[in-house]
């Protein structure tokens, strides 16, 4: 991973627009830590040359309009130049080229999740191909989130009923996280991502077909229950159920497969594949009793495979 | 000059006897000192919520609540501090108390309608409080649209709390206004109106003309959630960021109703303890009325993320720009009454000095989020929490302390001692800047806001921040302690103190019930030293 | 305030210097509440403006189910009523008491009028299943956003009815000293208040009409 | 005692509307709400709103001036009341400058066809695409 930029004050630097972003964020610094230390320095002269017991008698001065002036066109024109720079920099962020590779990304309560032309959808792990232009399509399933790649200096607010478009090129392989930047509910900061950026040519072979976009990265043939254990920390399952006992936001999944539980009509029901798989697709159809009925709906995003590995990770967690 | 001798024994604070007679007052000064202890009392609360946000992200994950409690935790502190505490702090404790006496008027316009708004105010903060007991709220004290439609929070409630309390900034706005205008003194023309009464004046004209646009919004909200409107649901055909709009419509210019009566105030201090007039008296007012005007035309700055069309983000970033010149001109104006003065460093001034420095930082950090190039990255980070507190606590907060160093002595009729106030300004300053630089740069890194859960490389900048706010948090606990202490045996206070040249200077400390037993003739400038002596 | 004595000679408030003063006052404080009021009512004309320039389409369709005939006889009901008004304001101001107590009360009566019928127009809307989007109930409708402009017209005629409502409290109020011979040439102020008041009412169903229910 | 500084603001005489120029303006009104219907009824396409909102604008100038005697008032209530349409103003056409302004957004149709229609809202939910 690249290190952080401008004396740790930047993310790294991954894309060409970055660079562009970062000179403008200096070139602001500059300024401003100029103009700081002209305002306390006057300040603190000022202060300490005409205290009281130094200079008892103050001059009567009311007015001077030649430094009025100065001091109104200078700042005038420096945040002018910043305005300009700022634009220019701003248009290459916001037109995305004609020949972007074009991505869907759909925010949903505490998961991104991203549609590729090729039919393919992967959650939290967004593959994209290094040294080209990358267009997101974004929108969103619920409420408002946002889709912030802190390295890529992009952000974008992914609405309801609506799209919005941000796009990068990122310049080599590499990983880099994903934040969701807009209040989201109770998992909001549990909402991560990951950007894969890949050779072009590996991402070509990945494109059609050959690696699984679900499996882990370490190929084919992992046992069931370890599948399912990475399955829940990627579609967030530990954020809010925990394994070691303690109740968080949903109950543990610790001792919780074949466990009698009361709901919040106060029926019992034994917790079995039937139970999991219904509410992994209707979490509001039985809720256990003393919880709020939060979780949303995974219909679409999990495949059965893959309730079949959490099911199987859930066994091993007596 | 001064009258002190014939309002001796008899003042407001003693006009009249008990509890009923304060609930009942229409004396524009109990109302003043009623709204400062009721504004301080949620400050306290809003205080305790903040420290409990900090105390949950001093350490990554689970530190001592869960998420939805942690959610609670910061749409608490957002609602209470900005609806209840530092919209009505200074206009409805200063502008009540002082702005009759800056006029030399008797009382407010309609001092009826001041109780009112007083109550007004009581009753939206108690409502909105009252949901605590109820199930909360957890959708920041913006409520954008669809989260705060879904949320199972009581969020009715305090949507209905806050669009009380709305217009009782509005009431006191209207009051101050005909105020103003009808009932100056003899002899005080505009162009000799003290710089507090003109900030107070463009904070009331932007409160009479957003607040409304704030009831409306919160009005809308809640017949979505309850008749199901669908002007901001998308499930309905509406769109949430026509909702952005109607909300920072009001809440941009609510920040100017927030700093602007804090330039007031420093617009005051600063003459006076460098006993020269004010720099520039008719481009300082003009300036004011300058931020009042473009308050109105840049709120989608903070939309520049949000799906907003880049016309329009073009052409809030151009106009944002000039925000960035006029309040340029204030500070150096400030900087140069303080040339050639003779300055002393009573408390006041110790926090008006404080304010240049905290609110310098403020603006210049505004450069960064005004740019929409820089902005992208930098919004809804940590850079712009550090960017609007240290604009909103280092600038109405500090602000406000400047003004209730100054007018102590005329409020209680007692003065406090100067060390301790010392200590407690560099305590609060300190622990201020501890709290609040560091999540620049966790904001820059890239931390979101509003995170429960950090990634571990912003640990060490997170815990610098905790320990910081708890030194704010002392700092204000030292001042409430001397200032309380002076109010019961503090030393018996002069009528002018410091020397200033204001009108409410001119009447016994603390002032009779009728505020001037002589009606004041105004006949010089309101920073003119010349015939006073300190 | 206004500390009014027994026989009807006003005095007024100590912090004044005359009544002429006061009267002044009350008039820009009431000038200023209208200020806020227009305010108060323009974030949707703002919402009209953004969904009519949207969702043309909705607009036209769902202004056939309004009956133009009943929103221009509420028109002319509060054209009247604003006459009514203004009658019984220049008759106070003439101390002639008896006027006023007419013009009040029938404006009160029109006020009514322009209720009763709302009443009508509502009834018969959600008896149709109109009503606002959440629980938009009536077939047949081709524009998705068709329900949006109901909600906008259900909110906005709705904020206007509690304006009314609130104008017909205070001309109660004002109606009840009028009675009791309060009002006079030199003192008025409630009067032209509730005046100023009612006539910005008036001003906003003007405006009402002509967007919802013509849509060219 | 306290007295205002410039005697101006205080002193107006104060206006009493004669009952003659009420029913001028009263009819003037029924005249303006016949000839807004009137004006609906004539399909000019894109002029018959500026029309509508025109005839409004004529009767609301009517009932301002006379019936609340704007005209007659002192200035500063003119400028507080007229001034608060400017801010309304600001408030339309900013707003608009966003919302009718999006080329990526809910009202481009021709982008909304490209991707099978919104995620969301009255359109059917999206269905994955191809396998899933």
């Amino acid at each position: 991973m690249a290190e952080h930029t401008f004396f740790g004050l930047l993310p790294p630097q991954a894309t060409e627009i970055a660079k562009g972003v970062d000179d403008l964020f200096i070139f602001i610094t500059a300024i401003s830590v100029f103009f700081f230390l002209l305002v306390i320095g006057l300040m603190l002269s000022f202060a300490r040359k005409y205290r009281a017991e130094k200079n008892p008698v103050p001059t009567d001065i009311h007015e001077n309009l030649p430094l009025e002036i100065l001091w109104t066109a200078i700042p005038t024109l420096i945040l002018g130049v910043i305005f300009v720079w700022g634009f220019i920099v701003y248009k290459d962020m916001s037109a995305a080229p004609g020949s972007a590779y074009e991505i869907r990304a759909i925010g949903k309560q505490w998961l991104w999740k991203f549609q590729y032309d090729h039919g393919a959808s992967t959650v939290g792990e967004l593959y994209v191909p290094a040294r080209q232009p990358v267009k997101i399509i974004l929108t969103s399933d619920d409420v408002l989130h946002s889709l912030f790649i802190p390295d890529f200096r992009v952000k974008k607010d992914a609405v309801p009923g609506m799209y919005t478009s941000l796009w990068f090129r990122a310049d080599e392989p590499g990983e880099h996280v994903i934040y969701c930047a807009e209040y989201c509910g109770t998992n909001h900061s549990g909402m991560l991502g990951k950007v894969i950026v890949m050779e072009p040519g590996k991402f070509e072979e990945w494109r059609s077909g050959k690696l699984d976009a679900t499996a882990t990265s370490n190929g084919e043939n992992v046992p069931l229950d370890i599948q399912g254990k990475a399955l829940t920390e990627k579609f967030g399952c530990v954020a809010c159920h925990s394994t070691n006992g303690s109740v968080m936001v949903g109950p543990s999944f610790k001792g919780l497969y074949g466990k009698t539980e009361t709901l919040s009509d106060n029926s019992k029901i034994v917790v079995d594949d039937a139970y999991i798989r219904e509410s992994i697709i209707e979490p509001q159809a039985k809720v256990v009793l003393g919880f709020d009925p939060v979780m949303a709906t995974y219909k679409g995003l999990v495949k059965e495979e893959d309730i079949n590995a959490i099911i199987a990770y859930l066994q091993t967690l007596k | 000059m001064t009258q002190s001798g014939a309002a001796h024994g008899d003042n407001y604070l003693n006009h009249e006897k008990g509890i009923k007679s304060w609930l009942t007052t229409v004396d524009h000064k109990r109302i003043g000192v009623m709204y400062l202890f009721t504004v301080l009392a949620f400050f306290l609360v809003g205080g305790i919520f903040a420290l409990l946000v900090r105390l949950e992200l001093f350490s990554p994950g689970h530190t001592i609540v869960g998420p939805q409690t942690y959610n609670q935790f910061f749409s608490y502190h957002g609602t209470i501090m900005v609806f209840m505490v530092i919209i009505p702090l200074i206009p409805s404790t200063f502008g009540n108390f002082i702005l009759p006496m800056h006029l030399g008027a008797k009382d407010v316009a309609f001092p009826r309608l001041n109780l009112l708004s007083y109550y007004l105010y009581i009753g939206g903060a108690f409502l909105a409080a009252s949901t605590m007991a109820f199930k909360g709220i957890d959708s920041g004290w913006t409520f954008y649209a669809p989260l705060s439609l879904q949320s199972r929070a009581s969020t009715t409630l305090v949507l209905t709390g806050a669009f009380i309390m709305g217009f009782s900034g509005i009431i006191t706005a209207l009051n101050f206004i005909t105020t103003t205008h009808k009932l100056r003194a003899k002899g005080l023309t505009w162009d000799r109106l003290p710089l507090f009464i003109w900030a107070m004046y463009a904070t009331n004209i932007i409160q009479i003309l957003a607040t409304p646009v704030l009831a409306l919004t919160l009005l809308l909200l809640v017949a979505e959630r309850v008749l199901g409107i669908g002007f901001f649901d998308p499930t309905l055909g509406g769109d949430p960021v026509l909702f952005q709009h109607f909300f920072w419509f009001y809440s941009h210019p609510a920040v100017y109703i927030m700093i602007l009566p804090a330039m007031g105030i420093i617009n005051e201090v600063i003459p006076v303890f460098s006993r020269k007039t004010i720099f520039s008296y008719k481009a300082m007012a003009a300036a004011i009325f300058g931020i009042a005007i473009v308050a109105f035309v840049v709120w989608g700055h903070h939309m520049f993320a949000s799906g907003q069309s880049d016309t329009a983000s073009f052409l809030f970033s151009l106009i944002t720009k000039l925000v960035g010149v006029a309040t340029g001109i204030k500070v150096f104006a400030w900087l140069a009454t303080m040339y050639k003065g003779s300055i002393r460093f009573n408390a006041p001034m110790l926090w008006a000095m404080a304010f240049i420095f905290v609110f310098t930082v403020g603006g210049l950090t505004g450069i960064y989020l005004s740019t929409i190039a820089t902005d992208i990255h930098l919004t809804d980070t940590y850079f712009v929490v550090a960017h609007f507190h240290y604009t909103m606590v280092g600038g109405a907060i500090t602000g406000f302390m400047a003004g209730i160093h100054y007018w102590f002595p005329k409020i209680f009729g007692k003065m406090y001692k100067e060390g301790p106030a010392a200590v407690a300004c560099a305590l609060v300053f300190i622990g201020f800047n501890l709290t609040f630089f560091p999540q620049f740069i966790a904001g820059s890194r890239g931390m979101p806001r509003r995170y429960y859960d950090y990634a571990p490389e912003f640990t060490y900048l997170n815990q610098l921040s905790t320990i910081g706010s708890f030194m704010v948090a002392i700092g204000f606990v030292v001042t409430a302690i001397y200032l309380f202490q002076a109010m019961r045996n503090g030393a018996k206070a002069p009528a002018n103190p410091w020397g200033s040249a204001t009108l409410e200077w001119r009447t016994a400390s603390p002032p009779p019930h009728d505020n001037f037993s002589t009606d004041p003739v105004v006949t010089a400038g309101p920073y003119d030293y010349s015939s006073i002596k300190v | 305030m206004a500390e009014v004595a027994v026989h009807g000679h006003h005095h007024h408030a100590h912090h004044f210097e005359s009544s002429e003063h006061e009267f002044v006052s009350c008039k820009q404080g009431m000038w200023l509440f209208l200020l806020q009021e227009v305010l108060f009512f323009s974030p949707l004309f703002v919402a009209y403006a953004i969904f009519r320039s949207l969702y043309p389409g909705a607009f036209m369709e769902g202004h056939q189910y309004l009956d133009w005939r009943m929103g221009g006889l509420n028109t002319l009901v509060l054209i009247s009523s604003s006459l009514s008004m203004a009658l019984a304001v220049s008759g106070a101001q003439r101390s002639q008491t008896k006027r006023t107590v007419i013009g009040l009360s029938l404006t009160l009566f029109f006020a009514l009028c322009f209720l009763v019928v709302k009443y009508f127009e509502y009834s018969h809307k959600l008896h149709l299943g109109i009503s606002t989007a959440g629980f938009f109930s009536l077939p047949g409708i081709h524009d998705p956003k068709t329900p949006l402009f109901f909600s906008l017209y259900f909110v906005m005629t709705g904020l206007h009815g509690i304006h009314v409502i609130g104008g017909m409290i205070a001309i109660i109020w004002v109606l009840r000293r009028a009675r009791r011979n309060e009002f006079n040439a030199q003192y008025n102020t409630p009067v032209e208040m509730v005046g100023l008041y009612w006539h910005f009412v008036d001003l906003v169903w003007i405006y009402l009409f002509p967007m919802l229910y013509l849509v060219g | 005692m306290g007295h205002s500084a410039d005697p101006g603001s205080t002193k107006h005489e104060h206006f009493i509307l004669p009952d003659k120029l009420a029913f001028k303006i009263f009819f003037l009104l029924i005249v303006g709400t016949i000839l807004t219907v009137a004006a609906a009824q004539i399909h000019i396409g894109i002029f018959n709103f500026p029309l509508a909102m025109l005839i409004a604008s004529i009767k609301a100038y009517l009932v301002m001036s006379y019936f609340m005697g704007l005209k007659f008032d002192l200035l500063e209530n003119k400028i507080y009341f007229l001034g608060s349409l400017l801010f309304v103003l600001i408030f339309i056409v900013l707003t608009a400058s966003d919302l009718l302004f999006r080329e990526v957004g809910s009202n481009n149709p021709d982008f909304i066809r490209k991707f099978e229609g919104p995620t969301s809202g009255l359109v059917a939910p999206v269905e994955p695409v191809g396998h899933e």
